[in-house]
């Protein structure tokens, strides 16, 4: 291993990026149902299901309030903000036949035509984006 | 005996598959991106591999949080393409090879990996787009694969070390297993890509591009990059570039680079893919 | 800061649980295997274990041919007795220490520990005879547990020094954690047993009592034991020794024995039992 | 590591024991749907609905005759034979409420009495039964 051998320390690294929310098992741990709900929805029949009720089908699962309406919302930065994960949370915009350019473009605060404008144009730069801590 | 002749690494982007699945290669988004594969499949087709170990990632789909496996090698018989939420994707199953698997995990676990082996799964877009990518659209595969899929979703993943020295384990089993075959291994996912908050979209060419260089170049470089590095300059989805490693580090000290493409953008993603032969 | 303070290692026979959920351990057949645990039940309720690391095997209870971990550490909350055939044992759900297993399992994979993490399972006898013969039956388990299984049951298990190097990854990882807990380890499993075939009922009680010796006098030698040898000296369960070796790795370069016990036999086992605590 | 590195050695010297079958993969593999079969019984209801019919029960199952033939005769070195492990096959016995000494010992070859009493002896020793090629 390169890096740190200590894990507080090592976790700690993961927190200085900028915009960024690595799934740490805090954050796992954190959104467990989250999580599982969203594996459900891997069967089409449990994806019929929630498309027909979202609310209910979202209060069968022991999640918290603010877990089920960033679902609701489809606001993928709430959602990672308890604890979901990014291929996790796929199963929902999958659901919703939207496709990763788009359900990711929406976390960036952007309109969808201008991230995908970003895109094609070579993406976003690393530069100032690599530390919270000292930007470079 | 069984020889590993060549290595093959390339992003595994679901979207390129959902191009290939719907025929919409030759669009303009898409035509440069695929262009770069046209190589690889023709080599492909005159290499006919008997077997490919396929190192990728599983994303939500065989394991979820209850079940986390660092190193979980497939030693079944046949595997599923799996529905991610769209439905499956329309390829046909992927046919394993468990007398190979089983030889190359019992062979590692004596060379001190902590082996997972796991016999029924369905297979995601890790492990399907790239076998499209190389192989296009065949009825049936023409070649068994041996699913490698490491954790590189909840930290810590795997070092970058450790991955390299699997692929050296890995080297020295399918050096020792008895049957004739043409093996190759391939490492896939990456290359930049963050698929999540507002840095989503971040995007460094050039790192990229010294990491497909010193693939061949300096290899004993990238095996200590340290994970914060993937994550701070490709992205944090960039970390799946580790398992580039494990195919690297069963090649051997030296390689030749037969093709390489780089292109921006598949979806979110900078598309990687070279094709490495052992020298010597 | 979290301290190992102790090492226990016993067998963890089946018929063990049964005598004791059956009331039968004053019997004359199971009178003198049980008062060799008397001492440690004192002990462990005077030593108050906030947390017990145990290390066992599933046997073929959680993980089946489908899904096989070399090194699975329990993640989860809670693990429920498994019913193995003859019904769950009736002792009381077995808390688990998320926050310290976590904790373990992320250090031990960065010092290159491939783990496999695992928040779903049912425990069988392998973990729960253990927690019966040092804790007795109780209404609830006197402290938390994080489960260790290794598996012994399909070859290749994990070499002895493996195992060891893993207790001695895990003695890193419980220093580095920052709450202040007084954590056991425990190994289980053994010593000579052979539980199928002509040649069942084997027992080499000199091998036993050496490897008991060692443990305290000559742990390097133990680690580099092949399996054959506990094969060939212990009959085919015996392999599950080496389990004992991740407790001993655990523990640091000395230890002194407060208790021994040996006997022979629980069923068709030799019942091997050591309470080591580390020196210096 | 220590003893060989190499697999197919490796595998060689668990062949060289007396009266003994090493779990190996190739077992494993061999044994697949009998130990899944056996797994099965850890259910109260699938217990049940065995000892109502056993022939029935095991037919539901892609075993091989030998296989079902080995279950049903309770002959569990043949069960070993045919890929099975012993603790899978142990859900086996304890539906059948018998204990790992009464079952272990039906290997043997020695009567139930005989076994019990090996037992209490101290159990079998190593001698000459270490090696299959040069008895020690
Ligand atoms: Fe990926
Ligand atoms: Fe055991």
């Amino acid at each position: 291993m390169s890096g740190p051998t200590d894990i507080q320390q090592y976790l700690a690294e993961l927190d200085d990026i900028p915009g960024t929310r690595v799934f740490t098992t805090a954050r796992a741990r954190k959104g467990y149902w989250l999580n599982q709900f969203c594996m459900s929805l891997m069967k089409p029949e449990n994806r019929d299901r929630f498309k027909a009720g979202e609310r209910a089908y979202l209060d069968e699962w022991p999640m918290t309030e603010a877990q089920k309406q960033a679902v609701l919302d489809r606001d993928y930065n709430a959602a990672l903000d308890e604890g979901g994960n990014i291929y996790f949370l796929a199963k929902i915009f999958s659901t919703d036949e939207i496709s990763f350019l788009q359900a990711v473009g929406t976390m960036t605060g952007m309109r969808a035509e201008d991230y995908q404008a970003m895109m094609i144009a070579g993406g976003r730069s690393p530069v100032g984006q690599r530390s919270k801590k000292e930007p470079y | 005996m069984a020889r590993i002749t060549a290595g093959v690494a390339c992003s595994h982007v679901p979207a390129l598959g959902a191009a290939m699945d719907n025929g919409r290669t030759q669009e303009p988004y898409w035509h440069n991106c695929f262009a770069g594969f046209e190589w690889t499949r023709a080599w492909e087709a005159a290499q006919k591999p008997d077997v490919v170990i396929l190192v990728y990632n599983d994303h939500a789909t065989a394991f979820d949080m209850d079940f986390i496996p660092t190193f979980a090698i497939g030693c079944g018989e046949r595997y599923k393409s799996a529905d991610e939420g769209w439905g499956p994707r329309p390829v046909p199953d992927v046919i394993g090879d468990p007398d190979l698997a089983w030889h190359i995990a019992q062979s590692c676990i004596l060379d001190e990996f902590d082996m997972t082996m796991v016999s029924r799964m369905d297979v995601d877009h890790g492990l399907t787009v790239p076998l499209s990518l190389m192989f296009g659209q065949p009825d049936v595969w023409p070649c068994r694969v041996v699913p490698l899929a490491v954790n590189v979703v909840t930290y810590p993943p795997p070092s970058g070390n450790r991955c390299y020295a699997l692929g050296e384990a890995i080297a020295r089993a399918v050096a020792s297993y008895p049957e004739d075959l043409n093996v190759q291994i391939w490492g896939t996912g990456g290359m930049s890509h963050q698929l999540q908050g507002p840095r989503a979209g971040l995007i460094n060419a050039e790192w990229d591009n010294r990491f497909l260089d010193d693939l061949v170049n300096d290899p004993q470089r990238l095996r200590h990059i340290p994970h914060i590095e993937y994550l701070r300059e490709t992205g944090s989805e960039g970390i799946e570039m580790v398992m580039w490693l494990i195919m690297r580090g069963a090649l051997g000290k030296d390689v030749r680079a037969l093709h390489r493409h780089y292109h921006v953008p598949a979806s979110n993603t900078a598309v990687g893919h070279i094709v490495l032969e052992p020298v010597g």
